[in-house]
């Protein structure tokens, strides 16, 4: 594999995971999550801190990257998410109640760094965390691994969604929060698990992505962005639809730049971060919501069955 | 009398569902004109469709002879042709006299004269006395300074029609304009309203509280299932069985 | 088993009921009819705390349902049909069932749904097809059956016969019949197709305007031929005579 | 009512109010600054008020009077701060027939280049004067332009996808200059010419009057810009988009006019921002400082009142100030783990915003509902008509 590909594997795979969270959040509670920056954060300090200390391999510490990214999930809902919901708070709002989340998390994030730096004389500002990795057919292992990793993620997912019956209940309350109610589904439940799994594969998305860049206290708030733009690729209506948009700008933006490089030389590396945000740009512009605004991808997702959330909250309301 | 307001054969169809069908109506000057029919019969949509919300799928809009079709609803604003919604949206950062003078076109709206008072004052001042006499039409005068947050369901009603009127606009489409306010009012309102027509407006009514407002109607259209089912004066459209039938379910037989 | 008092409620600044009071006796099935508009569907939605109740009392079994969130309402033994939206159309036509029964055992819901698609055969057909490709009366027939999914004490029933064909909204109404009669359902049902309902009924209601202007025997007011005028709102019908507003009058005070 | 008694009640109301309470909690922080820090400190929160009250306030007319979710605030203040950084020096260069070209921005022609501008502004007061207000000019168009190729795309999209598409534009202008050397150098900052170079080692304390002088007119010219049709206008459009438009508004003109203003003024605050500092470096016109912040300001302040805009920026500058001036003294537990206090300033953003948001959905000095007409205007045509009838 190249090192372009075997890269953009890794780092698309992280960022289908983080746009997937933001996309479940969105379509569940209506909120942008802001905080998906300082989460993935979190959660590649949690590997980190982890093999940094205790040693090992990164993949290891992938279940307590899962674990602390839905606990900080679980802490927004509790704190900041559930009382606004209430109180039918305005899409922006919500939006802006999760930025101030993440720059607490942010300062709380770079707290733990200088504590790492001056405690256990740790250079946690920056970490190439590929270092941890071991090789695999004479390329780095999470080239494989982690799209293994995030579509594993997303089959448990479908099955949970599809064969649970709180997965299904959660569907149903996402579709319809009336009849969901009036059925006896308790909406705050759903709310609060839309939250652990959107927290979950946050933390889990930037510990990938660490694994392929560098780790910083800030890599969060430098990629969320790209998380957005996936998220709004895949056109905010179905969970699969955000995966696979974070999935689509990861890989573009590492293939376009090397092909881009190649062809006009090494300066436009500095303007990788343009190549998605053009591709989300070009979207928004011909497809105002988005990949599902697309009639093919309409036909992809009735061929693929029911999908998460359809294609509008509360069509028969 | 000439007719204000003419759709030929308008239809909308939304993802392929036919929501209004190739209907046909004329609203005529200086009359207060019914649309009836019950929920998700279509009213709203061809509504929309008149006023440039919607665009029509098919079919002609004429306001006063002039094609309207596919216009943008300030461009039709423009021409005389306003309407007011079914539940009121007033701009709830403003006072009930700003609401109604934001309706009124002003030359401090050009951004190079809008920092200069004296550019834009007397204009003002003429629009707010206009603005006063119009909030009395409508009965409130009163309330002229108050946030626009403060008013009751039927005030606000009262002020949608305002903003209608403010305009200077010869046909105004009123949907549902007694909707959700009680009969007391709900009577107050048509008789404002039909004593605007007496001044010589003209009026496209939505409502389906019909018994209330058909006694103030000259001319009822019915629709149902996006298509026209009767037209007429009220007497003749009330009675027609397709009417009762749409209404009452099957069994008319039953009364 | 269920009593509303007083009732003034509606959606965010507009009142849809106006001081509405009304009894649901235990085992019975009481219909509340009225035209478009009446607020009859309103009516179900405060009892759900889905609308705003903005005063007025609602007791089942004795206690206040006022802002009981309305998953707390299904756990009560409430179940609520609703007329749009009444069916979850991401979800296969079995996990609709499933969910419709939430509160029960993976074993009684099984059996539940086996009865249900015994019932409505069509639903045994499309069992994994999604819910959102089934036609209208299909729908109308999940919904129901998801309501009896629920095992209810009582159950409220918005607008059944919308969209079924004559034989199958017939079917359906008889099947609403031998709820009450041999489930001993308490059923409140809001219904367009008045003269079935009111045949079938034990209590009814007649609602203009958001207020009742008739109660009684469901039979007896099948009898009235005011019925049809109110219904209409016309105050005279041709060759009817005067109305007997005293009827109206005496039904209010029934309450 | 008597004239007095009129007087006195206003006076009443001020005293009672929020903007008096805040005014008074600022002195005595103000106060209690200078008598254990001296001038230097108030100078550097006068001049961090100043341009950051002049980008609120435009992100004020925007998001708070227009309803834009301008989550890209950055975006017009690095077209002023880059477009300053790059141009006035460059015409400087042109005349004294220095180098200003692609090489005026590399780093080691750079740095000789602007002392030799600066010893020229420094020798006359009109060329200062001249340069300052060339500056302010580029950088106000940069900004204008900005802000119009913005709201071309803006104008198709809604709430939270704008909100998001203009923070990716304003990152994006960021890498731009970050990577482009010829704008503003790149990753070496370039050089600001200095037109307050002339008053030598009281600079600074000239800056803070001159640039005090600029806000106080953009915030006189905003609140009579919000205060006219066109503010109702923009006010109608935040309430309601689709009411705006049956009322006869063209809501795309509104919202790019709000685009354009709002831009513009950003630019201006960004511009003098680098004239302050002396240096433009692109990579740190960031999102936080110059979007997030604003974005806090704001909704301490109000959302939707200049004043409370103003008393925001004032306040949680003053904040932060003594989070940098205290952070051994009250966090010396923090520094005792090795940690910087110093992050404590993002702990107390979010924690702003968050606290907003819960408490005090309107801000502190919330807008009031008042017509747009000054209030006699209104009480002279208000008496008129109860004249006559």
């Amino acid at each position: 594999m190249p090192p372009w590909m075997s890269s953009g594997l890794i780092y698309a795979s992280g960022l289908a995971l983080t746009a997937g969270s933001i996309t479940l959040l969105y379509i569940a509670t209506r909120t942008f999550n802001f905080a998906v920056a300082s989460m993935a954060t979190i959660g590649f300090y949690t590997v980190y801190t982890g093999v940094a200390l205790y040693g090992g391999l990164p993949y290891q510490y992938f279940p307590l990257a899962l674990l602390v990214g839905a606990i900080t999930g679980v802490i927004c809902y509790y704190g900041l998410n559930r009382p606004l919901l209430r109180r039918q708070a305005a899409e922006i709002t919500l939006m802006m109640s999760t930025l101030g989340y993440d720059l607490v998390l942010l300062s709380l994030i770079q707290m733990y760094a200088d504590f790492l730096t001056n405690t256990y004389k740790l250079f946690p500002r920056r970490v190439t965390m590929s270092l941890y990795d071991f090789e695999l057919f004479g390329d780095r292992a999470a080239a494989f691994i982690l799209p293994v990793i995030a579509i594993g993620i997303l089959m448990i997912l479908h099955i949970f969604l599809t064969k649970t019956k709180f997965g299904v209940a959660m569907r149903a309350t996402i579709e319809n929060p009336v009849l969901a109610g009036a059925s006896g589904i308790n909406s705050d439940r759903v709310y609060l698990v839309s939250w652990i799994i959107s927290g979950g594969m946050a933390a889990l998305g930037g510990a990938f992505m660490a694994m392929a860049m560098t780790g910083t206290p800030v890599m969060g708030m430098y990629t969320i962005p790209l998380m957005f733009a996936g998220a709004i690729l895949g056109g905010l209506g179905s969970i699969y639809g955000g995966i696979l948009g974070g999935f689509v700008i990861g890989l573009t933006e590492y293939a376009g730049v090397f092909l881009l490089s190649q062809k006009f030389g090494a300066w436009v590396l500095g303007y990788r971060m343009g190549i998605p945000l053009f591709i989300m740009a070009a979207t928004l512009l011909i497809f105002p919501r988005g990949l599902s605004g697309i009639p093919l991808f309409k036909i992809l997702k009735s061929l693929a069955g029911g999908s998460l959330g359809g294609e509008k909250r509360g069509v028969s309301a | 009398m000439k007719n204000m307001l003419v759709a030929e054969n308008v239809t909308k169809t939304f993802d392929g569902l036919v929501a209004v069908n190739r209907v046909n109506i004329v609203v005529k000057e200086n009359t207060f004109t019914m649309l009836i029919g019950p929920n998700g019969c279509g009213k709203t949509t061809l509504i929309n469709c008149c006023t440039g919300i919607l665009k029509p799928t098919s079919g002609r809009v004429l306001f006063e002879d002039i094609d309207i079709t596919g216009w943008k609803p300030h461009e039709i604003y423009r021409v005389g042709f306003v309407r007011s919604f079914q539940i009121p949206l007033p701009f709830i950062g403003l006072t009930v006299i700003d609401n109604v003078l934001g309706a009124m076109r002003n030359p401090g709206e050009a951004p190079f004269k809008a920092p200069l008072l004296k550019k834009w004052a007397h204009v003002e001042e003429e629009n707010m006395s206009r603005a006063m006499d119009i909030l009395a039409r409508v009965g409130l005068e009163k309330h002229w300074d108050l946030p626009s947050s403060a008013l009751g369901a039927a005030q606000l009603k009262m002020l949608e029609v305002a903003k209608g009127l403010s305009s200077g606009a010869k046909l105004i489409a009123l949907d549902e304009p007694i909707g959700g306010v009680d009969p007391a009012s709900a009577h107050e309102i048509l008789s404002h309203v039909s004593r605007l027509k007496e001044e010589g407006l003209t009026f496209l009514v939505v409502e389906h509280r019909i018994d209330i407002a058909a006694p103030f109607a000259d001319y009822i259209y019915a629709m149902e299932l996006g298509t026209l089912i009767s037209e007429g004066p009220p007497d003749k459209v009330l009675n027609d069985p397709k009417v009762i039938e749409v209404y009452l379910g099957k069994e008319v037989e039953a009364c | 088993m269920l009593t509303v008092r007083k009732l003034n409620a509606g959606y965010g600044k507009l009142q849809v009921l106006y001081d509405l009071s009304i009894e649901v006796p235990a085992k019975g099935l009481t219909v509340v009819v009225g035209p478009n508009g009446a607020g009859k569907t309103t009516l179900l939605c405060s009892i759900m705390n889905i609308a705003k109740v903005f005063s007025g009392e609602i007791l089942f079994e004795g206690n206040s349902l006022i802002g009981e969130l309305t998953h707390n309402l299904a756990q009560k033994g409430i179940a609520y049909v609703p007329q749009m939206g009444n069916v979850f159309a991401g979800l296969s036509v079995m996990d609709n069932l499933h969910m419709a029964g939430y509160m029960l055992s993976k074993a009684e819901a099984d059996a539940k749904a086996e009865q249900m698609t015994e019932i409505f055969p069509v639903l045994k057909k499309f069992i994994h097809r999604s819910a959102g490709t089934l036609s209208g009366g299909e729908r109308r027939m999940l919904a129901i059956a998801m309501g009896l999914m629920k095992n209810p004490k009582l159950m409220l029933l918005d607008e059944l016969s919308t969209d079924l064909a004559p034989i199958i909204a017939e079917r359906v109404m008889m099947e609403v019949a031998r709820m009450r009669d041999e489930l001993g359902i308490t059923i409140l049902m809001v219904e367009q197709m008045a003269k079935r309902a009111l045949e079938i009924g034990d209590t009814a209601y007649l609602l203009v305007s958001g207020q009742v202007k008739y109660s009684g025997q469901a039979n007896s007011l099948l009898h009235e031929p005011e019925l049809c005028s109110m219904y209409l709102g016309i105050k005279q019908l041709p060759g009817q005579g005067e109305t007997k507003l005293s009827v109206a009058e005496e039904g209010s005070e029934g309450n | 009512m008597s004239t007095h008694g009129h007087f006195a009640e206003k006076f009443k109301d001020i005293l009672l109010g929020r903007a008096f309470h805040m005014s008074l909690i600022i002195f005595v922080l103000l106060a209690f600054l200078y008598f254990s820090g001296g001038t230097s400190i108030i100078l550097s929160i006068l001049i961090q008020v100043a341009v950051f009250s002049i980008i609120t306030m435009s992100l004020n007319l925007e998001a708070g009077y227009t309803g834009i979710p301008q989550f890209g605030r950055v975006a017009a203040v690095i077209a002023g701060a880059f477009a300053v950084g790059a141009i006035p020096g460059r015409i400087m260069a042109f005349f004294m027939s220095l180098p200003y070209g692609a090489e005026y921005a590399s780093d080691t022609v750079n740095v000789k280049l602007v002392p030799q501008i600066n010893a020229v502004l420094a020798g006359s007061w009109l060329l200062s004067l001249g340069f300052l207000l060339m500056c302010i000019v580029i950088a106000g168009a940069a900004g204008a332009l900005v802000g119009w190729l913005i709201s071309r795309p803006a104008i198709r999209l809604k709430e939270a996808y704008l909100g998001i598409s203009m923070l990716a534009i304003g990152d994006f202008l960021m890498w731009v200059g970050h990577n482009w050397n010829i704008i503003v150098g790149g990753s070496v900052p370039v050089y600001v010419p200095d037109p307050f170079r002339i008053f030598g080692a009281a600079r600074f304390n000239v800056i803070v009057p001159a640039f005090f002088l600029i806000a106080i007119i953009i915030f006189i010219y905003l609140n009579r810009l919000v205060k006219s049709p066109l503010g109702r206008n923009f006010r109608m459009l935040r309430d309601n988009e689709l009411s705006a438009s049956a009322a006869g508004l063209d809501i795309v003109k509104v919202r790019t006019q709000s685009l354009v203003i709002g831009a513009c003024i950003a630019a201006i605050g960004g511009g003098l921002y680098v004239i302050y500092t002396g240096s433009v470096a692109a990579i740190g016109m960031t999102r936080l400082t110059f979007t997030f912040w604003p974005w806090a300001y704001m909704m301490l302040g109000a959302i939707g009142s200049n004043v409370g805009v103003f008393l925001g920026v004032f306040l949680l500058t003053i904040l932060r100030t003594m989070i940098i001036i205290y952070r051994s003294q009250w966090f010396g537990f923090l520094q005792a783990a090795g940690i910087d206090p110093l992050w404590l300033e993002y702990t107390l953003l979010g924690a702003v915003i968050i606290i907003v948001i819960l408490f005090l959905p309107y801000g502190l000095v919330p807008e009031k509902v008042r017509p747009m007409l000054p209030a006699n205007r209104v009480k002279k045509v208000i008496s008129q008509k109860q004249m006559q009838t």
